[in-house]
């Protein structure tokens, strides 16, 4: 598993790459909490693109940043759902909670500029 | 081909074997020639059931987890047992969104993506004993 | 990361098994971070031993093999073990080239080959009773 | 696995792809020693450039096609060992029994024409 980040404008672009599972989600969570600490902001764009594996703990790490997010006063969305990774964010109706794009600029305009979300479902 | 055939693997309940138990799994069901699909949805299945032998079942401590497999025809069946603390109320513990550890981020949502991604699913579990998940999925034959 | 693990996985003498015992124990060592060669190196060590139980061993019957392995820092090792027929007379048995069963084309070389892609071997056999083939080998750390 | 057959003049090229094991040397055994006996003709040319695994009982099958196709007054040579493959070819000794080509035109050639192999080691 590889974390990339990204700072545009002032919200933070969360790029996964690999298997996010129990084991990974973990360092997921205190790697993205600590930067979020660090750049003092609270809105994120989490790019799913390289995921070849989610299971349950992913959708778990996933809705906890969410909801520190939200306590703090900020917002975050997905992008890039790829195809291994779709179905289980279905049957656990993540978009229902969090807004899906299908890309990084997708979902930077709608934060930005608050445009309508383009659902997958 | 023989029409049946099985394996038993027994691990430790550490994080890291739970991308070994993924790839356990798709190794030995690939000579049913699944889809890449059927493959994605054994592998999180089984994900699941070890995931939970390994923060549930053991919290704290190391056990160990045997994962048992059969193929029999189309037939994938694979059993993941532990002897850890067991399930008490196991109606309750299969509700979608329940879980006993909210605090770790869990999205209770194991067992629904265990049902889902399966074709069938059985829990048998005794408090201080251990718990036993079976769950059974048909790979549907190539037309070539 | 811990220091040691374990893993045990029990197969059937059926020759498909051959490339499901190598994928196991690459994807096992792979904790360790191994190059391509020294992955390569304990597939085919595996398989020779593997392919032995199955021909050897079992000979026209069906036969558990039991494959277990440890990592203990950087070293991997592994034991290969059947109830099989055994081998009468260890040392002739290990000499390059020789084999009981020239007729299959078998090569003589399984011996050979995991003495020379690991970095020990052991052989324990009893007439009757079985084999066990334990090799292992150091992984060497990466300079990263 | 997977073999492929092409006629080159009177010489059968078998190509190999996968893993060449015990498990899939008697089915290499079988078509090779059957596609001989349908085109009767007795020189080959392994190419085992598509294989990415091969342990002793790949040893032991190219050793016995060797010593058939000799038996029945033919040659044989290899071309094109891959990374994986050539370890074990070189603790088997393999090179002193069986010619070995960069490819199968200086294998070709060397059946045809008698050239000299160009050794690997
Ligand atoms: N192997 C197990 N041993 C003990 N308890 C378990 C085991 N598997 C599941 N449970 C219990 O069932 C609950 C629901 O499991 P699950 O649906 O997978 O959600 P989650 O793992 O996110 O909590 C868990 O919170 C736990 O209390
Ligand atoms: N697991 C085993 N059980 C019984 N006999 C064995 C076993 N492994 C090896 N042998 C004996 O040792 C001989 C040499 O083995 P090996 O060097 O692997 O060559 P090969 O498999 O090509 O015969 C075999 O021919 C067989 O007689």
């Amino acid at each position: 598993m590889e974390i990339e980040f990204v700072l545009r404008h002032s919200i933070l672009v969360v790029r996964l790459k690999g298997e996010l599972d129990h084991h990974w989600a973990g360092q997921m969570r205190e790697a993205v909490d600590s930067e979020l600490a660090r750049l003092r902001i609270c809105s994120l764009i989490f790019n799913l693109g390289g995921l070849t594996f989610m299971d349950s703990s992913g959708i778990g790490a996933l809705l906890g940043r969410y909801r520190r997010v939200c306590a703090a006063g900020g917002r975050m969305v997905l992008c890039k759902v790829p195809p291994p990774v779709s179905k289980i964010t279905e049957i656990a109706g993540l978009a229902r909670l969090i807004p899906f794009f299908e890309d990084e600029a997708a979902a930077l305009q709608h934060l930005l500029l608050g445009a309508s979300p383009t659902r997958r479902s | 081909m023989s029409s049946s055939t099985f394996m038993k693997l027994e691990i430790e309940s550490r994080s890291e074997n739970e991308a070994f138990a993924r790839v356990v799994a798709a190794a030995f069901v690939s000579r049913l020639d699944p889809t890449l699909e059927e493959i994605s949805d054994i592998k999180t299945a089984v994900s699941e059931a070890v995931t939970n032998a390994i923060i549930h079942a053991y919290e704290d401590r190391i056990g160990v987890i045997v994962i048992s497999a059969r193929l029999e025809g189309n037939r994938f069946t694979v059993e993941v047992a532990d002897e850890g603390v067991g399930i008490i109320d196991l109606e309750k513990a299969r509700e979608p969104l329940y879980t006993s550890k909210p605090e770790l981020d869990r999205s209770g949502m194991g067992f629904t993506i265990m049902e889902n991604f399966m074709d069938e699913l059985t829990v048998r579990s005794a408090p201080g004993e251990g718990t036993v998940v079976t769950m059974s999925k048909e790979i549907r034959p190539k037309i070539s």
